[in-house]
C-alpha cells in the first residue's frame, strides 16, 4: 500500500481534520467531525443532506455549501455512516422547512437513512428522500431500482440544490431531485484496483491489459472484463449502453459529466469527453453544460465514468446556477 | 451452563470479540469475492466496541440494559450493512428479553426471534434472498422447537448452531438478491454468503460458550 | 501502459480537441489548436502567456481565463511547445499593453520563449519574462536559478493575472510575478511513476514501499529516496526544508497550495494538508488562503507537492481576487 | 565522395532520419537514466520530419536552403531542448554555407563551426558543461585543421567522427550543467552525455555517408 497516511484507523478523522482547518465554509455539529454542515445555513430553506462512505472525495461531503447540499454524514472509507450521524446532521440542517435525504443507493446507507429518518420524525422534522441508482451497468432495465448509485448523483444534488437555493418547499425540491435522478444515466469503466487503507491491499486484480465495465465504485463487478480497447471504442461501447436507455432526439439537450475514479489523468478524460461529443453531434444532441474532472473517486483506482443528464428547461436552468462549495465552483453563465 | 446470566454475558461479548478478531481475515477476503471486502473490519470493530462497552457497563445492568448498550454502540461503530443489521438484531433481542435475569432455552429462543425479525424487517430482506436471515430463521426456529421439546440451554444451541451450518451451507445456491452481492447476480451461485457466515460464526460460538 | 487513448501520437491533439469542445470560453490561433488563447480578450490589458509540455492539467493552459492568464502554448507529453506557437500565442494576446511570459525552468522552455520573444520584438511587441524556479529541491541555496519550476508557479499566475485584471502596466504586473516567485516555496516527494503515452512504460521505477522526495514533476530525480514514512513524517521533512529558505515569523501569512501529482487521491492530500497546518500553527503562521487538489501534475504520478507563498498585503489581494477558466474557478471572499 | 551537393544532401538526411529511427530507444533509455526519456522520441521525429521536408523541396532549392527548411521543421515538429537546439544548428548552417554548390572539407568546416556556435549561444552553453556542444567543438575544430592541412571530405569527416566519438567518451568524467540532468549532480559522472551521443551518432553517420 503506497499511501500518504499515519495510523490507517485515523485515516478518515485526520482527513476531516484537514478539510476543516482549510475550509471555513464547513463546520461540524454533536461535537462529531463525520457530521459536517455548512457554516451558513439559510433560514427557510429546505434543507439537503448527503452521507456515505469515505473514499469517493469529492463525494459526499465536497458539495455542502451554497447553492448545493446542508450537510454531510461522512463514514469510514466505503463504510455508511451511522443513523445517529444522519440524524444529527438533520438535526442541524432542519430550518424549519423540512429535510431532503439524497444519497446512494447501497443496502448500508438506505438501512441507516431509515432509520435517522424515523428519528427525525420523532422530533416532528420532515424528511423526504431521493436515492440516487444511475448506475446502468448494475441493473437491468426493469429492475432499476437495484441500481447502484454512482456520479450521476452529482446532476441531483446540483438540480436540488439550485432549487433549494431559490426557495422552494420540500415536495418542489423532492420533485426535482426525482426528476434529475430519473433522467440521469451513467455509465463507468475501471482500469485498476483501489486499496482502503485498513486492508492495505488491492480490492480486485486485474490484468494489466484489461478494463472492466461497470464497475462499481467500490470495486463491485461490471458487466464484462476484456482487453483494453482504444479510448473511442471504450466510450462508443459506454454510451451505447445509455443511449440504449432513454431516447435522445435530435434537438435535445443534455448535461455531460465526464468524472475521473481517482488515478485517470485529466489528459485521458478530456479525450474520452472529445468522443462523447461527436456522438452526441452525430444524433443531433446539444450539450448544454459539461464537467469534466473529478467528483466521484474510487481512491486512486484508475477509471472513469460518463453520466448523462437528460435536459428539461427547468433542469438546465438549476443545473446551471452558481454554486460555491469548498470542493465544487460554478459561475453561472 | 443451563441459563446465560449477565455476567456470563459479558463473557460471551468478550468471546464473540475474540472471534471476529481470528475471523477478520477469513471475513475480508469472504466479503471480498462479491462484495467489498469491509466485513471483517466491521464486525472485529463492532464486537470489540460492544464487548468493551458491556463490560464497562458491568452485570448490574442486567440482561437486557446490556443488550441495548451492545446494539447502540454496534451501531455507532460500524455502520454497515452488517454492522447496523447486528445491530438491530441486538437491540430488538434486548427488547425480547426484558425482565430476563438469565437466558435459558427460552429465553434464548425469544432473543433469538426477535433478532431474526428486527433484521429482516430492518433490512427488507426475506428466507431465500441469500442473506444473514437464512440462517437465523432455521436458529429462530430450532430454539422455539427446543423449548417447546423442554430442551437444554446447551443442547438447544448445539441443534440451533448445526441448524445455521446447513443454512449456511444451502446459501451456497442461492443467487444475492441484496447489497452489494446483488450485483454479481449468477456469480454468487457456489459461494456461501458472507453474513450468513456472521449468523453460523455467532451460533456456534454460544453454543461452545455454554457447553464449557 | 493502461491509458484511455487512441493513438498515442494524437493523445495531445485529441485532448485538445475534448478541451475545445467542452469550453468555448478558450480558442486557438493560428490555425494550430496548440495555441491556446482565451475567448475574451480585454483590450488595453497586459496580456500573459504560459506554455509548456502537456502532461501536467491543470498546468498550463488550464489557467487561461478571466483573472489569469491570456494564452498558452502546449507542447507535446513532457515537451516545449515551438518558438513559433509561442510567438503566435504572443501576437494574438498583445493589446497594445505587452506581453508577460510565466513559465517553468526548462531549457527547452526557455530556448524556445527565448526565441519567440526576440520574434515578437521584431513585430514592436514588448516582452518581459518571469520564470518559476520554485522547487527547493532541485538547487541549493545561491543556486535558485537552477532549480525547477513546478506547481508553485499557480501562485505567480494568481497573484500576476489578478494584477493584470486590475489593469496595471507590463513593468508592474512583471514587478508582481517576480514578488510572487521568489516568495514561492515547494517541496514534492512521488510515490510512483508516470507513463508517457507514445513511450509507454513507466519513466522510472521505485519500490512498493519507497518514496522519492524532492522528485521533478517529469521525474527528474529528487533529494532521497527512502522507505514510505509515516504521512506527518513526510510533510516535517519537507517543510524542514522550506522552512530552513526563509523566516517565517510568528505573525506572518502564508498562502498554502498542497497539490496532488495525479495517482494520489484527495483524502491524503487533506491529511497532508493537516500536518501542514499544525506546523504553521506550531510557529504563529497563519494560513490566510489554502487549495488543495491536483494544480499541476504529472500524468498518473502519486505524489504530492507543498508551495508556501510567503504574503504581504499586496500578495493577499491578489491572491484572493476571484479567477474564472474551464480549469481553476475562486470566488472572491 | 569528395563533396557533397543538394542531392546528396537529401539522401544525407534520410540516412539520418534512419538512424534516428535505429536509435530511438536507445536515446530513450539513455536521457532516461538522468533525464526525460524524450529523446528518442523527439529526434526521431524530428529527422524525419526534416528529411521528408528537403526530400519534397528537392535539389534545385540548393545546399543553404535546404538545410533552411531542415531546421525551421525541426524547430516545429521536435521543440524540445535538442530538437530547438539542433534546428538552431542547422540554420545557423544554412546562413553559413550560403551560395556553396556543394560541401567541402572547406564547406564542411564552416557549416559544423556556425552548427556548434549556434547551439551554444543560443543555449548558453560552454565546452565541459557536459552537453552537445562539448562533442561540436572538436568536430568544428577538426575539420578546421583538416581544411588547413588540405585533407580530402571522407578523411576528414572520419578524423572529425573520430574525434567525437573521444569527446563523446569524455563526456563521462564530466558533471551536467544545463537541462534535466543537471538535476542529477555528481549521479552524471560515469554517464556518457545524451545530447553529445547525438552530436556524435550525427558525425559518424555523415562520415560513413561521405565514404561510401
Ligand atoms: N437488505 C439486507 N437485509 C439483510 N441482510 C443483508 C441485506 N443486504 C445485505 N445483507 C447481508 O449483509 C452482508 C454483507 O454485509 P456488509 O459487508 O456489511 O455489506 P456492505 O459492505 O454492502 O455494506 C451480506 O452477505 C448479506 O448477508
Ligand atoms: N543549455 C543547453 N545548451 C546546450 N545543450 C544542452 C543544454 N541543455 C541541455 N542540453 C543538451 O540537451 C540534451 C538533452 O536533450 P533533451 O532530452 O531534448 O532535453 P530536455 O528533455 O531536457 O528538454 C542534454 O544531454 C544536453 O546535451
Ligand atoms: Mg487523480
Ligand atoms: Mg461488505
Ligand atoms: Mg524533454
Ligand atoms: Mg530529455
Amino acid at each position: 500500500m503506497k499511501k500518504f497516511l499515519n495510523d490507517p484507523v485515523d485515516f478518515v478523522d485526520e482527513m476531516l481534520e484537514g478539510i476543516y482547518k482549510a475550509h471555513p465554509q464547513v463546520t461540524y455539529v454533536a461535537d462529531d467531525k463525520r457530521c459536517m454542515v455548512s457554516s451558513s445555513l439559510k433560514t427557510g430553506k429546505v434543507g439537503i443532506a448527503t452521507g456515505g462512505g469515505s473514499g469517493h472525495l469529492p463525494l459526499f461531503l465536497g458539495y455542502v455549501g451554497d447553492g448545493m447540499l446542508d450537510g454531510a454524514a461522512v463514514g469510514g472509507v466505503f463504510q455508511s455512516p451511522s443513523s445517529e450521524q444522519m440524524y444529527q446532521v438533520t438535526k442541524a440542517i432542519d430550518q424549519g422547512a423540512g429535510v431532503l435525504y439524497i444519497y446512494g443507493n447501497y443496502s448500508g446507507d438506505i438501512i441507516n437513512f431509515d432509520m435517522a429518518s424515523e428519528l427525525a420524525d420523532l422530533d416532528g422534522i420532515e424528511v423526504k428522500q431521493c436515492v440516487g441508482n444511475d448506475d446502468v451497468a448494475s441493473s437491468k432495465v426493469g429492475e432499476e431500482h437495484k441500481r447502484r448509485g454512482v456520479a450521476g448523483i452529482y446532476f441531483v444534488y446540483k438540480a436540488a440544490g439550485a432549487a433549494a437555493a431559490e426557495g422552494h418547499s420540500l415536495d418542489e425540491v423532492h420533485r426535482v431531485a426525482e426528476k434529475a435522478r430519473l433522467r440521469t444515466r451513467t455509465m463507468g469503466v475501471a482500469l485498476s484496483s483501489c486499496v482502503v487503507p485498513e486492508i492495505g491491499h488491492a480490492t480486485f486484480s486485474i490484468g494489466e491489459d484489461e478494463m472492466e465495465i461497470g464497475m462499481g465504485i467500490h470495486g463491485e463487478p461490471g458487466i464484462s472484463r476484456k482487453k483494453l480497447a482504444p479510448a473511442d471504442a471504450v466510450i462508443d461501447e459506454m454510451m451505447d449502453r445509455i443511449f440504449a436507455e432513454q431516447d435522445y432526439k435530435s434537438g435535445d439537450e443534455v448535461a455531460v459529466l465526464v468524472n475521473g475514479l481517482g488515478g485517470t489523468p485529466l489528459e485521458e478524460l478530456y479525450v474520452l469527453f472529445r468522443r462523447v461529443a461527436q456522438l452526441m453531434e452525430g444524433r443531433g444532441v446539444t450539450i448544454k453544460h459539461v464537467w469534466v474532472g473529478e467528483f466521484a473517486t474510487s481512491m486512486e483506482m484508475a477509471g472513469a465514468s460518463v453520466s448523462i443528464l437528460h435536459l428539461d428547461a427547468e433542469l438546465d436552468r438549476l443545473v446551471g446556477a452558481a454554486a460555491n462549495t469548498p470542493f465544487f465552483k460554478h459561475f453561472a453563465a | 451452563m443451563d441459563a446465560i446470566n449477565a455476567s456470563d454475558l459479558i463473557r460471551l461479548f468478550d468471546a464473540w470479540k475474540q472471534l471476529f478478531a481470528e475471523q477478520r481475515e477469513f471475513l475480508i477476503s469472504l466479503d471480498g469475492k462479491v462484495g467489498d471486502s469491509d466485513l471483517g473490519i466491521t464486525m472485529s470493530k463492532s464486537f470489540a466496541a460492544a464487548a468493551e462497552a458491556v463490560a464497562a457497563e458491568g452485570e448490574a445492568a442486567g440482561i437486557s440494559k446490556l443488550l441495548r448498550t451492545a446494539g447502540a454502540t454496534m451501531a455507532r461503530t460500524a455502520p454497515s450493512t452488517m454492522g447496523t443489521l447486528t445491530a438491530t438484531g441486538f437491540l430488538r433481542a434486548s427488547k425480547s428479553v426484558e425482565g430476563a435475569e438469565s437466558l435459558g432455552t427460552g429465553e434464548m429462543a425469544d432473543f433469538w426471534v426477535a433478532f431474526r425479525d428486527g433484521i429482516s424487517e430492518r433490512g427488507k430482506a426475506r428466507v431465500g434472498d441469500k442473506t444473514i436471515v437464512d440462517v437465523l430463521d432455521p436458529i429462530a426456529r430450532r430454539l422455539e422447537e427446543a423449548t417447546a421439546a423442554g430442551m437444554a440451554l446447551p443442547a438447544a444451541l448445539a441443534a440451533a448452531a448445526d441448524a445455521a451450518d446447513a443454512a449456511l451451507e444451502a446459501t451456497k445456491t442461492l443467487v444475492a438478491q441484496h447489497g452489494k452481492a446483488a450485483a454479481f447476480q449468477e456469480k454468487t451461485i457456489g459461494l456461501q454468503d458472507a453474513g450468513a457466515t456472521v449468523g453460523a460464526l455467532l451460533l456456534r460460538k454460544l453454543s461452545d460458550f455454554a457447553a464449557a
